[in-house]
């Protein structure tokens, strides 16, 4: 990456850490924190980065979303930006451009619209998910079947966009309105107060208009997949960050044995191992984001490597955070468990990293 | 062994079955799972006594205060609890090992007589040790107890006592010589809970539960009859009560890791997903299992160990502390597997039981509970500073001046 | 295990390290040490511990071989007990008794006869082994072929027992005689200095009387091999005691940056948890062999618990040695080398720690 | 980067495959295998003038004394004859790093003109900072350099210095002020290994090569005109050597982790056993080796980063302690694997081909030698230590006295 580039990157970074610092779970007594300001998201121009300048979007690519989503993980915020941006918008710029399409696109840019997308069920931990929902041709029309559970943001979403299998057995996007008789979107209950998910059950018949092509169906659920994988690689980092420096901080001013315990060795070296760790994992997601933004048709090896080592890295470097703050760490108040509950479930969504493993193991081709 | 006793043990071993097969509540873990404290109370106190009508409840008390099983005796008892996944006793722990070891050890045949069969008339303690600046330095204590004639007038703040919203009484750690080194100078009390002047906040942790308290002592009197052993020598009360709670302990949450741990890890990995597909299909899957199996095979073993060496007096000075550390981490790793191969499914278990020991297939909140053993009690990182200088013989750290 | 035995125990120790104690590699430059002296073996008793005292031997137990067989490990020490003790004899102790076992027996336990075992090929990485050899009923007679490599101690023995399939598809022992035509044995070149490994090839017509049945052909051959994995168990714990016993020593003495480097946490903490390693590796060998001698049906999950763990702990904890000893551990001089060959050698023999899971992998019983 | 310039470094990787095809020995490891100490030395000479004349060998030197590539150029040129498997210049390296870098920051013209073309015509250097009672606390040299006029007369010994035997010269570090502070009083010579008084002998490794010398250093003579830098500023020198090494050197090294080291590894895997299975075909090597190949990925990114970084300046305090501790491990765990993965046929594999880089598919050698990385230039524990004081900002120890 150029150096104007990540100037441009560090100036956003530095002002999404300013507006998220408020959304700490510190801030509200070590439960999650307050929601964040959707509007507040819109306004900053932080929904649109991604689409194009005539739609309302600032052109820009995934590597400033990236920028977001870890300053979201910084700060364990909670936010559907996954369901909205991630996948709503994402899938929206792989659809076949209609006006319908470019409509929907404005008003999630604007904060109007919440969206949400089913890729696949999350708990049979396919990667990639094959799709959960389905379309019959019948006498009245299109029937959408099936079920989903663990479809992020689903709840609070205005419009649902599910990823379907068509009667020709390739893959599409249809729109649902949630709370319309046929689709059920059942909230489930979380430990990570800080993410929402839902089980989505469709069996309805929907209108010839609702069913939106993508451009390239070979490689659109899969590029939608990857680009929910690696939002959730850029999150741990984000979270490990944060706790790595909230570690540094505690054991530079806390003593014991009559001496701060950052001067013990079994505490620094500790951090430092955070830091190496911190460090590959930034290594990974920046090849994945740079393989994602270039449209690479090898990133999804580059999007299951970040997600296969981010996901137990961070929960990693949560958990010896949590270990270095010693009881203070293990109290509720001190918010840790917040970060570690989140990091646990970053671990298996969009693929648990034995699964993306599996995906790469594929292609090891000796010479 | 001789064989004569081996024979016995089994017909012991007969007899536990039987009464855990007629005895241990069906369900009890649905039952007990989102409680009340009060229900939560109630239901410890009447297995507690249900316990205590066997024979079970003190196996480990001398046999004059209604105790008196042999070692192996114990040791078949907690097995078989744990094979039959008995309820825990949770809410007595602190009195039954720590309280009546210490009384044991230190106090007189007057406190004794008091406490012992109080205790298992139901009497609950809890440990008024750690302090919030002292954290694994305990002998960096603050709290004060001054002497005013046959009165001691305490001052200080406690925390992580455990279940002390329950409590009647309370081991309690001040400080009664200011001016002594760290180690001196500290004395050791019994603690009427319903003295005037303490104050019981009750601590959220991590999974959300509240079972630790901070207890804050104002101008609280404690006569100087409730003293246990000399003035000021109460560190050394405090160590042969906390090595007092290894041994038996240990080897039961072994047990417990062996058949419920590993067990239900097992029955997650055998559950399909919605693709029909089983974990422990997974030849990756199973390697771990693997891994895990073996980890704790040797932890049960060791325990077993450590008990039979604490009976002849073989046990080394750093055993516990090995005990301990391997326990705690393979209960972490544990954990931390169940968690990750349940996947979503597993984000969406709110709450554990209580009474169960430290896996209960609640695999996240089971996963960050197990922090409450790398931390507590000595965390991980002063377990190997005690095994490699105790243990090893390793030169201390140069000291620090204060 | 009661008071009595672990007092003999003890004492057993003490001798055999006492008499080991010059077979160190250390005492010879870093190199391999100078092989033990076999006569002196014999003397102690030490090759017919396991045998009756009818035929000369101690009639004691695998707990006692064991005890001889770490203090091997501890030392590194070049001795041919492998093929002779834990093999050869116990090859002959599960055969059918015959007069001619007997006696080969009794020359064993003399150290008369130095003896190897084929189980089956070692490159095969099979748990438990294949037979390598096979007998057919021909014109001529009992025609032996087959092939194994990585046959321990077969260059120096004066008697191979291979293990065969007979035209029955019972596994049986056939006694060659190495250097005989039609059987070759090719020492195989090693890192290790310390063992002697050996292709075996046969391709001859025996006698009828060379072929000695088991007493119980369906578990002989996995008694055989459970002992052999056993024995690596036991010098792998006797390799990593060896090395942190060297390591708390050298620690305690060598000074950097103004203090002992024992009084570091990164060495301290490194020793504790070598300690615990070392003690989890106890317990398990311990427990296999207390099955082994006990004849329990199960002696071989046992036996596979102790191998899969102690082949990975013993590499580790003799590595780690070779780390907090630093450059000086570097040295060939300083012979850690020695153990480290070892250990890495010992790792693959009788089954990687990998094969060992995958045989209790098939035993994962859910409720 | 500019479209542009993405077109001349194509052009460029272009010109360095066709060079690689061209230039590297075919079968070279084989016959480097087991060859004798003089024959590694001509094959390494020889191969550093074929590189020269490509104008490859110093590629990082300034233009003036004939490197002049740019870093993305000299990252194209590692890159490629890593992907090459070209022989390393091993014997050259301390010359062309440690001595150039040394130079070029502080030495005088004269000091450049006399050295920098020799070692391009093959002069060879080693490096005498360690000593046997300092070990990874350099500062504690007890090597002394006492002036008379104008020479300084030097005593004391030095270990680890690698290549000594075929060194025509030696960076020397030697104390010149017994009485200041331990940084301080220390100064750097360039040594002529032709001075009397200097006897080298092989330390034998734990792989059973002799690759590093200790050097007897008796009231050796050397002019003050190859004092380098000021008197007792020798610290300071030797920092900006020590941290010249790393950027490149290391990009290379992971270069050759990511092309012949996963590669062989893979290629082991997929090598059937005598049953005919394939290690490769099952699912916990397959789940091992995409782990290291993630690792190994994040490794050669870590390095290119590091070496842009160090061209813009932004290089932090720790990078190359990071790069270091990480390549380090992920070195000795790939090895490992290995070692583990090949089983009892690679335990006959008794040597491993000179003039290679840090594996070889000699695995069970290459796993011992990847010591030889978490040992010297600052052990694994050193680099912790700098990484969590100098880059995370932890305080440090509590000094002790001498």
């Amino acid at each position: 990456m150029s150096g104007g580039f990540a100037e441009l990157h560090d100036e956003l970074r530095a002002v999404a850490r300013d507006l998220l610092a408020g959304s700490a779970p510190t801030a509200a007594g070590g439960s999650a924190g307050p929601p964040v300001d959707w509007s507040l998201l819109a306004e900053s121009g932080w929904l649109g980065l991604e689409a194009p300048e005539a739609l309302d979007g600032a052109g820009a690519t995934f590597a400033e979303t990236a920028v977001i989503l870890e300053e979201l993980g910084r700060a364990a915020a909670v936010a559907p930006y996954l369901g909205t941006v991630v996948l709503g918008v994402g899938a929206l710029l792989l659809a076949e451009p209609t006006s319908a399409r470019d409509d929907l696109l404005r008003r999630a840019v604007a904060g109007e619209a919440r969206l949400a997308v089913a890729l696949g069920d999350g708990a049979a931990d396919a990667v990639p998910p094959v799709p959960a929902f389905r379309i019959e041709a019948t006498a009245e029309g299109h029937r959408l079947t099936g079920a989903a559970g663990f479809v992020p943001d689903a709840c609070s979403a205005h419009e649902l966009l599910l990823v379907a299998t068509d009667p020709a057995g390739e893959p599409v996007l249809v729109g649902v309105v949630p709370g319309r008789s046929g689709v059920e979107v059942d909230a489930q209950p979380l430990l990570d107060a800080t993410r929402e998910l839902a089980t989505v059950r469709a069996d309805v018949v929907v209108p010839a208009d609702a069913v939106w092509r993508f451009a390239d169906a070979r490689t659109a659920p899969g590029r939608l997949f990857d680009r929910g994988a690696l939002a959730v690689a850029c999150d741990g980092l984000g979270l490990g960050r944060a706790m790595l420096d909230a570690t540094v901080a505690y054991a530079s001013v806390r003593r014991q044995f009559g001496r701060p315990i950052g001067s013990f060795q079994a505490v620094k070296h500790a951090c430092a191992d955070m830091l190496v760790q911190l460090t590959v994992a930034e290594e990974l997601v920046g090849a994945a984001v740079e393989a994602v933004v270039a449209g690479d048709p090898q990133a999804g090896r580059a999007v299951s490597m970040a997600a296969a080592h981010v996901g137990g890295a961070a929960v990693e470097v949560v958990g010896k955070a949590l270990q270095l703050h010693g009881g203070i760490g293990y109290t509720w108040e001190s918010g840790i468990h917040v970060h570690l509950k989140r990091a646990v479930l970053d671990r298996s969504l969009f693929g648990s990293p034995a699964a993306h493993r599996r995906r790469l193991a594929a292609s090891l081709a000796p010479r | 062994m001789s064989p004569a006793t081996d024979t016995d043990l089994e017909a012991f071993r007969a007899e536990v079955r039987n009464w855990c097969r007629a005895n241990v509540p069906a369900g009890w873990r649905g039952a007990q799972t989102g409680v009340s404290d009060d229900e939560f109370v109630s239901f410890q106190k009447a297995w507690f006594q249900q316990l205590r009508r066997a024979g079970y409840a003190v196996p480990h008390w001398p046999a004059e205060w209604g105790g008196g099983l042999s070692s192996a005796q114990q040791m078949v008892l907690y097995q078989e609890l744990a094979a039959h996944d008995a309820p825990r006793l949770v809410l007595a722990f602190v009195s039954i090992h720590h309280a009546a070891s210490t009384l044991l050890a230190a106090g007189t045949d007057e406190q004794r007589r008091r406490h012992l069969p109080a205790i298992l008339d139901g009497e609950i303690w809890c440990q008024g040790f750690s302090e919030p600046e002292a954290g694994s330095d305990l002998a960096a204590l603050r709290t004060t107890a001054r002497r005013h004639g046959d009165t001691f007038v305490v001052n200080g703040q406690k925390v992580w006592a455990s279940g002390a919203l329950h409590a009647d009484w309370c081991l309690l750690l001040a400080r009664t010589d200011p001016d002594a080194p760290k180690r001196r100078g500290i004395s050791y009390f019994l603690l009427d809970m319903r003295t005037p002047g303490i104050d019981v906040r009750p601590i959220r942790q991590a999974t959300g539960e509240s079972h630790f308290c901070e207890m804050f002592l104002t101008d609280v009197e404690i006569p100087a009859a409730d003293l246990v052993g000399p003035e000021n020598a109460g560190w050394q009360v405090a160590q042969e009560t906390l090595s007092a709670e290894r041994g038996m302990t240990m080897l039961e949450l072994a047990e417990r890791l062996g058949h419920a741990g590993f067990g239900w890890l097992l029955d997650a990995c055998a559950r399909p997903r919605p693709d029909g597909g089983r974990p422990l299909d997974d030849p990756v899957v199973q390697d771990r299992l693997v891994e895990l199996e073996i980890e704790v095979t040797a932890l049960r073993r060791m325990c077993r160990h450590l008990v039979e060496r604490h009976d002849t007096g073989g046990a080394g000075p750093v055993d516990a502390s090995i005990v301990k550390l391997h326990y705690s981490e393979v209960l972490q790793r544990l954990t931390d597997f169940g968690a990750e191969v349940v996947g979503l499914p597993g984000q969406t278990v709110l709450r554990k039981p209580v009474s169960s020991g430290w896996e209960s297939g609640a695999w996240v909140l089971d996963f960050i509970s197990s922090w409450e053993w790398t931390i507590p009690g000595g965390s991980s990182e002063i377990q190997r500073t005690i095994i490699g200088e105790r243990g090893l013989g390793l030169p201390r750290e140069p000291a620090v001046g204060p």
